[in-house]
């Protein structure tokens, strides 16, 4: 067997911000409702933080909860610890109405940086960054694609679907070409 | 002739001389020039020649309201139509060529239309070229297309890029005059966040060039200040080049950025599209002069006053040695004596009040200047320049009195507040009768998603008139929108500017007051497209009241000027020829955008590899690679098939359906849905969205679903394989994964909120092979780890292990008919396992097949295809599909839709097999006739093909298709209309069995 | 270019992260529904000139379902409220009642 | 009526254009007509027009709310032809179509009919099946389209891309007799050939209820008073709603945004009308020069005439793909205009549960071409009471029949 591959294989993009593909990495889409007996718990065996406020995500390293919807997460985490993961998740929900499903191959993930990263995005998604909050997740459109982003170090991590990986990538590429930088 | 003084220019460096090309004549102008300027400077004032009667037209305006001045810019892929000299900054190598004419801008053979003028007045197409009948198309319209027209058609693809970009603030300052500095400046002192746009590369607008005295220094003073405060401010973004084209619902705006304009080639994006939403805007937008209507006001050389000032303040050139000045009000004299003091000569001013007083006229008089009151122009005189006036009483007929020798004349009619930002929601205005023009109606402002004023207009925007009141009305503008938005600003005081005391202006439609038929035919008011005074009396004439249907009968405010200059002076004429008050008459829709916008810059960054997003499998690359032929499907691309060197795509396609039926055939399945359904309510869902049962559906078992919308109408199928007690794994086709998923969501979360199942689209976390043919299980067990066999993994159903190492759910079903596993593999080890497939089945004969190859396999089998037996109209029952369709059930989507008489109905077509008579492929899309024609006289039809395949398996063309009442006629010879290349012929064809091979399912079954 | 906050994120979506989804409360009819009570729920849509209630969806966000008021003439929109309901929230109701007095309430 | 012709040009040229006379009178309401047409665009228009030429029922009235032809008459993108895939519609259609050729002599008046060709362009293997099959239907029905392949697209849209990269053309759906007119001119010309035998076309007056007795009409509440009437027809695409509510009844449609734009003018490069639907873009070039283009509809119920721009952008991303060279023209004008939407996106010519009140509505996008063949229908079934052939179908109650006549199957659009 080979080892996993990500959606583009670690593609990098230098302009005034730099853009990377990173990855595999590990996510599981956790759909229960907040209230659910043990959720908190579970989600802290399986990835170690908090349950995340409404639009938040709670980082631990290199491992995350992010609140999707009323009744949907995205645990992040390393890939090769996923199965371990879903065992914790499924062990501590045992008998709750909820779904776990491993979606680590489904998405591509990619790194937006710079002091000046959050031109690249402007460019593409209709958000007030100005007004996103600290650890804020936020579900949004990179252009013609559904995207979600969240600010991390000194810039982003955007997370798209791996089909559009190559897309989103050259949609990113061509936003921070040098010399376009919007101020 | 028009020239570069020896001194002075605000925005001119002397010290950069730029070269450029007008016609390819060489020509040298200075950095900070507008293109028109350094035309100007270069006694260029022919640049151009009308739409209509190919007159020939020179510079009027210095701003975006020019409606002559259009040039074709650059060449090859950077080459553009119809730029406006005006506001085109002058670059290095600029090359430029004028507009509509032949052979030559000098001399135009078009012009002959201006000499039949009279007989092409507005309208004249409606009334004639109406006999005979085939002449409009073959003779009159390919003349009329091409004499219309203005600038040549681009030929190459467009060498530049755009890009767009979003921005958000409190307060969008549009205008970045004294008014729009001055509102920035309270909102960002207040801490708002704030955006201010300045259309040109400059600002200050007219205070700066009128040398204006603001808090006692100089306006240009008060700008240098106001741009290093606003600077200094974070919450405060001010962008130059940067036009407010358009508002739209709920604080929406598009501003055009003009990022490489004048500096082509340089890498950077030509334009960026800004979409700003902001919370209040303020439009400062300025006012533009009116032209005044008299005889021959359309010659090069007579322009606006205002215009004429800006050229020789700005860029310190003369547009002519001697200038008549003529005027309704007192701010034209500010054009004699900026003229006078740059050393050139004003002959006279002739203005057509009566009574001429004021600070300015008396300067004017100080400076030596001949003043003609109560006077008009008569009749402008000159060919391809002015050559001087006639001047006669305002209040006659135009007898003429005298005549004065001129190069130029300098008019102004007034000022019009730019309202277009106002009233592009819908703002609405009101006509002020003093300074005689329409400005915003603060008591009816376009409304916001709140139902509060969405936009504030200030300054000369407003109808403030002075630079006093135009400061003042800024600064309340201001701190209203900041109110409104909940923002408190600090106090402060207005700056306050020197006022010049001004005469009231009077209106002026027309020069003179009753002038005669012969001179309201040269009285221009659209210079583009040759609107004329009289045209627009004549459509008043004939009927046509409307503002709108005047504009159109006469295209008056048509052309790419958009009636900058020609709306209001129009409807003055229009209301006169009505007997009606101008506000009565009420104005035209001002549409976006307030100059036009490049199409580039508004489809962004959307083209060539970014266009759409093209979904790729994690097998895309190794397909491209594979020299496959692709198709797309929905924003995937599938391989079509795979053709090798010197085959047809035909013959790729026939090889790999006969490979799979006879070895060993490989698929990317991958794009196919997969939907993770789970929950104790799962299984009662899944009744309701399938038209069969899947709740009973034991679990490691498969089942073929198929799901209708509420009309009842088959939109999708797919095979369900039931994982555990609570969960199910639902495929789609491949189109319709996210359809679907949004199918499950809407009922889940609309209608059956109580219900307590989740869903997940797990699509795209799979690679999926589907390994088919006779050999498919030979190359399983080479590979290893899971027993495959026909105990083990019978048809429909599923199993999970692993395959050669990778961890896999092997699935045993089939759409060829052919032994087939689809595998399912974590799509980060796709491509690994689709490559470990070909290795090990090297030996089996294992080839990749694509769309197609799949597509005849499945209808030689009579298996259907969504979108090919299906359009949206057809039901399953319509189908034979009866067995998917639980009759137990009391309720599915789609049920009660069915029973509705014409779904119901006995008379429908149903699916049959059909084959051509004499063994060929009966044409796509044909119809099977019936006798006679209905009542509107058309053929009768009972039926229709819906696939068509030559069958490589079986070496003849087969067919699926509906016919009227059909699995009860096999056998029965049927026709079908055919129509190829033009001609229409007929096809006999047998009604067949749709299952053309294997009707047992023997090779399936092994 | 429509704003609507979704109600579940707090989010103020703008039009293209949504999808538009038509009149809100429908009352499905299945099967035993006559002809013309199948036909009003599959067709007889609301089409005011005015105060029209309303489905989108955040589809760019959490992917759920919300009702929106909305006037169709000047698309100014009075409230977001989730979608698991069979009416107007009392208290939106009685938002545009104040503001719209003419307006004949919800039916 | 004074004929129009270059004659009367010539006369007229020499008295400076004094002698011309209106080309529609403005008269008063009269107390009562034989029929009242509610709604002055082009469909209202060709009603009466039919009504009066096909009939001989000239005692009659059309109210206009607004000034006439001042809807989506005077706002779309002008594109006729004919090639639908169902019966009824390609009926209908073709039936306009074929009004459109002879309109100008018929009208006296120069509506500037340009069959110049129109290509629907197949950019998948679905949608070259979809129009295959238009094409054996029409060969069928007597509309003359053609299948074409990719060279010949090239050969007539020279500016076009035709390799793709994305989308490659894989032929089209020609129809080489569809084409445009000019909008304002159908409205103008249809006025003035109704005036002219006697109907009254009264401006400026907003209907605002519908008496009846019995469940018979009997007239129109109206801002200029009562006006009663024999048999009125409801032809206000965008407002049929609001109407038929007077009336009494409820109408499956909705309203929604429909955009298009202009753009600056340039030399002729463009001679036929070209339709991308699976990129979602459609464009000709005006006489004037301007490129024409438009694109889809908004998703939401609205009355503003103003769009969302994202579909203005969606259709430019399309169509500066297909045709590269557009890319540096400029957008000049965009706006909107409000249609109707029915449950198939077919229209609505049919009698109400009104006795003697009509219907002519829920044309979507494509009501231009239909104009004179709508009309004519509609006259039809106003002068008879009950339907012939061309509007039989298209009936009011048809949805709950679920006998839709659906145009979208063949990867067709209604527009």
């Amino acid at each position: 067997m080979s080892d996993p591959v990500s959606a583009l294989g670690g593609a990098v993009f230098e302009g005034f911000a730099k853009v990377r593909e990173i990855g595999p990495v590990g996510m599981i889409t956790l759909r229960a409702k907040a209230d659910v007996k043990g959720l908190a718990a579970a989600v802290k065996a399986a990835v170690g933080t908090a349950l995340p406020a409404v639009r938040k995500i709670e980082v631990a390293g290199d491992r995350a909860c992010g609140w999707m919807s009323p009744d949907e997460y995205l645990l992040v985490l390393p890939y090769a610890q996923v199965a371990e993961a879903m065992a914790a998740l499924n062990k501590g929900l045992a008998g709750q109405h909820f779904l776990a499903a491993d979606v680590s191959d489904a998405r591509a993930v990619f790194r937006v940086e710079g002091a000046k990263a959050v031109e690249v995005l402007a460019k593409l998604s209709p958000v007030d960054f100005a007004k996103m909050e600290a650890g804020e997740l936020r579900r949004t459109r990179a252009a013609q694609v559904a995207a979600a982003f969240w600010a991390e170090d000194v810039g982003f991590t955007v997370v798209c679907f791996r089909s559009v990986g190559k897309y989103v990538f050259d949609l990113l590429a061509s936003s921070a070409a040098a010399g376009s930088e919007l101020a | 002739m028009s020239t570069r003084l020896a001194k002075g220019g605000r925005l001119i460096d002397r010290a950069a001389s730029q070269e450029f090309s007008f016609n390819g004549k060489r020509l040298k102008g200075y950095k900070g020039d507008t293109l028109a300027a350094a035309l100007l400077a270069n006694d260029q004032m022919l640049v151009g020649r009308s739409f209509k009667y190919h007159r020939p037209r020179g510079i009027v305006a210095a701003g975006p309201e020019e409606p002559n001045a259009l040039v074709n810019l650059g060449k090859g892929g950077r080459f553009e139509p119809n730029q406006r000299v005006t506001t085109t900054e002058l670059f290095e190598g600029l090359e430029a060529t004028s507009q509509n004419h032949w052979p030559s801008l000098e001399f135009d053979v078009g012009v002959v239309n201006n000499y039949v003028a009279r007989f092409l007045p507005a309208g004249f197409y409606y009334k004639t070229f109406i006999h005979p009948r085939p002449f409009w198309k073959h003779v009159f319209e390919p003349i009329i297309r091409q004499s219309a027209g203005l600038g040549a058609a681009p030929k190459d693809r467009d060498a530049d890029r755009y890009e767009q970009a979003y921005a958000f603030c409190d307060l969008l300052v549009v205008g970045g005059g004294v008014a729009g500095l001055q509102a920035a400046l309270v909102a960002g002192r207040a801490g708002a966040r704030v955006i201010v746009l300045e259309q040109t590369a400059q600002f200050g607008g007219r205070a700066v060039v009128d040398g204006e005295v603001i808090d006692g220094k100089p306006a240009d003073d008060f700008v240098a200040a106001a741009l290093a405060e606003l600077g200094s401010m974070s919450n405060v973004t001010v962008k130059a080049r940067t036009m407010g084209a358009g508002v739209y619902d709920h604080g929406y705006v598009l501003a055009d950025e003009k990022v490489a304009d004048h500096t082509p080639g340089d890498g950077r994006p030509k334009h960026r599209l800004w979409r700003i939403r902001a919370g209040k805007i303020l439009t400062a937008t300025g006012a533009i002069e009116r032209p005044l209507s008299f005889a021959g006001n359309d010659l090069p050389g007579v322009m606006l006053a205002a215009s004429v000032r800006d050229y020789v303040v700005n860029f310190a050139v003369s547009p002519g040695d001697r200038t008549v000045v003529v005027t309704n009000n007192d701010d034209a004299y500010r054009t004699a004596i900026a003229l006078k003091e740059a050393g050139l000569s004003v002959p006279a001013i002739i203005d057509a009040r009566t009574n001429v007083t004021g600070e300015l006229p008396a300067k004017a008089r100080a400076l030596g200047i001949r003043i003609e009151a109560g006077r008009g122009v008569a009749k402008v005189l000159g060919g391809k320049r002015v050559t001087g006036v006639s001047i006669c009483l305002q209040a006659g007929e135009g007898a003429v009195i005298d005549e004065i020798a001129c190069d130029a004349v300098a008019m102004s009619g007034g000022w019009s507040p730019v309202v277009h930002l106002w009233s592009h929601c819908g703002g609405k205005l009101t006509w002020d009768t003093t300074n005689a023009h329409f400005r915003p109606d603060a008591a009816r402002p376009p409304l916001n998603h709140d139902g509060g004023a969405m936009v504030y207009a200030a300054g000369i925007a407003n109808g403030a008139m002075t630079t006093a009141a135009a400061l003042a009305d800024a600064d309340a503008a201001a701190r209203a929108a900041l109110e409104a938005l909940g923002i408190k600003a600090k106090a402060g005081k207005v700056p306050e500017a020197a006022t010049v005391v001004e005469a009231p202006m009077e209106a002026v439609w027309i020069m003179p007051q009753g002038a005669t038929p012969a001179l309201k035919a040269k009285m221009w008011l659209d210079y583009q497209n040759d609107v004329k005074v009289s045209d627009v009396q004549l459509a008043a004439r004939e009927g046509y009241e409307s503002v709108e249907h005047t504009k159109r009968y006469t295209t008056l405010g048509m052309a790419t000027d958009q009636g900058k200059l020609s709306n209001i002076n129009g409807l003055a004429i229009l209301a006169g020829a009505l007997n009606e008050d101008i506000p009565q008459v009420g104005t035209t829709t001002f549409r976006p955008p307030y100059t036009p916008v490049t199409l580039g810059a508004l489809a962004g960054e959307a083209r060539g590899e970014i266009f759409q997003p093209l979904r790729r499998t994690p097998m895309h690359g190794w397909h491209e690679k594979a020299g496959a032929y692709m198709e797309p499907v929905g924003l995937w691309r599938r391989p079509y098939t795979f053709p090798r060197t010197g085959e047809t795509h035909e013959q790729a396609v026939h090889r790999e359906v006969i490979n799979t039926r006879e070895k060993l055939g490989l698929l990317d399945a991958s794009t196919l849905g997969k939907i993770i359904v789970k929950g104790p309510d799962a299984g009662r869902f899944l009744d309701m969205l399938y038209t069969g049962v899947m709740s009973s559906l034991p679990v490691g078992k498969c089942r073929y679903g198929l799901m209708c919308n509420e009309q009842g109408f088959l939109s999708d199928d797919g095979v369900v394989a039931r994982i555990d007690e609570e969960t199910w794994l639902c495929h789609t086709t491949s189109g319709g994964a996210d359809r679907i998923h949004a199918w499950m969501e809407d009922w889940l979360q609309c209608e059956w909120w109580d219900w307590k199942v989740y869903t997940a689209n797990v699509t795209e976390q799979y690679a999926q092979v589907a390994v088919v043919g006779p050999n498919a299980r030979k190359l399983l067990e080479k590979l290893g780890g899971m027993d495959v066999s026909k105990e083990a993994l019978p048809f429909m159903q599923w199993a999970d292990g692993t395959l050669g190492g990778f961890p896999v759910r092997v699935y045993r079903i089939s759409f060829s008919g052919e032994l087939s596993y689809e595998i399912a593999v974590p799509a980060s080890l796709g491509l690994a396992f689709w490559e470990a497939c070909h290795k090990a089945g090297a030996e089996f004969g294992a080839m990749p097949y694509g769309t197609e190859a799949l597509h005849i396999m499945r209808a030689e089998k009579g298996f259907i295809m969504i979108g090919d037996e299906t359009d949206g109209t057809v039901i399953p029952q319509d189908l034979n599909l009866d067995w998917a369709i639980s009759k137990k059930k009391e309720d599915f989507l789609g049920k009660r839709g069915q029973m509705r008489n014409h779904l119901a109905s006995p008379d429908r077509w149903k699916l049959v097999g059909f084959e051509a008579l004499d063994g060929s492929v009966i044409p796509d899309g044909a119809y099977v006739v019936d006798a006679g024609v209905n009542a509107n006289g058309q053929r009768n039809v009972q039926g229709r093909i819906t696939s068509t395949y030559f069958s490589p398996t079986l070496k003849k063309g087969i067919a699926m298709g509906l016919l009227k009442h059909g699995p009860k006629r096999m056998g029965e010879v049927v026709e079908f209309g055919t129509f190829k290349n033009g001609v229409k012929g007929t096809l006999k064809a047998r009604v067949v069995d749709p299952v053309f091979f294997d009707k047992d399912g023997v090779k399936q079954n092994v | 270019m429509l704003i609507l906050e979704c109600p579940y994120c707090g989010v103020k979506a703008e039009e293209t992260e949504l999808s538009p989804g038509y009149e809100a409360h429908l009352k499905r009819f299945g099967p035993g529904s006559t002809d013309e009570e199948f036909e009003s729920y599959m067709f007889a849509r609301k089409n005011p000139k005015g105060v029209h209630f309303e489905r989108w969806r955040h589809v760019y966000g959490c992917g759920k379902w919300f009702l929106a008021a909305r006037c169709t003439a000047t698309l100014e929109v009075f409230g977001t409220y989730p979608a698991q309901t069979s009416e107007p929230p009392a208290d939106l109701v009685a938002k545009i009642k104040a503001k719209r007095p003419d307006w004949k309430g919800y039916k | 009526m004074k004929r129009y012709s270059v004659f009367a040009i010539a006369r007229e040229a020499l008295r400076y254009h004094t002698g011309w006379e209106r080309a529609w009178r403005s008269p008063e309401p009269k107390k009562e007509y034989d029929a009242i047409i509610v709604g002055a665009g082009g469909h209202g228009l060709a009603t009466a027009y039919y009504l009066g030429k096909n009939f001989g029922i000239t005692n009659v009235a059309i109210i206009e709310k607004g000034w006439l032809g001042g809807g989506n008459t005077g706002r779309n993108t002008t594109i006729i032809r004919s090639n639908y895939l169902q019966d009824p519609s390609a009926a209908i259609y073709e039936k306009a179509r074929s009004l459109y050729e002879t309109l100008s002599q018929d009208l006296n008046y120069n509506v500037m009919f340009s069959p110049r060709g129109l290509l629907m362009l197949a950019q998948t293997h679905h949608e070259v099946r979809g129009y295959l099959r238009t094409v054996h239907a029409n060969a069928l029905q007597g509309v003359a389209t053609e299948w074409i392949e990719p060279a010949r697209v090239k050969e007539l849209v020279p500016i076009i891309n035709i390799d793709g990269p994305r989308y490659p053309v894989l032929g089209a759906l020609y129809q080489a007799r569809g084409g445009t007119a000019r909008h304002d001119a159908v409205a103008w010309g249809y006025a003035r050939a109704c005036s002219a035998m006697g109907m009254d076309i009264i401006q400026q007056c907003e209907v605002k209820g519908v008496r009846s007795e019995g469940g018979v009409v009997k007239g129109v509440e109206t801002s200029k008073g009562y006006i009663g009437c024999k048999k009125l027809g409801i032809v206000v695409a965008g407002h049929s709603g609001q109407v038929a509510d007077m009336a009494g009844f409820r109408l499956p449609v909705e309203a929604v945004a429909l955009q298009a734009l202009v753009s600056e003018p340039i030399k002729p490069c463009m001679d036929v009308v070209v339709m991308a639907n699976t990129v979602h873009g459609y464009m000709s070039q005006s006489d004037k020069g301007e490129m024409v283009i438009g694109g889809g509809t908004d998703g939401f119920n609205n009355f503003t005439q103003r769009g969302s721009f994202h579909h203005i952008e969606e259709t430019l991303r399309a169509l500066v793909e297909t045709f590269p060279m557009i890319s540096r023209l400029k957008m000049l004008r965009q706006w909107g205009g409000i249609v109707d939407m029915t449950g198939d996106r077919s229209p609505i010519i049919s009698k109400t549960p009104l006795g003697n009140c009509f219907m002519n509505c829920g044309w979507g996008t494509g009501g231009f071409k239909a104009i004179p063949g709508s009309g004519w229908a509609m006259a039809e079934l106003m002068a008879k009471g009950e339907p012939g052939p061309l509007a039989a179908d298209f009936s009011m109650w048809r949805f709950k029949e679920g006998q839709f006549i659906d145009e979208s199957v063949a990867a067709g659009v209604a527009h």
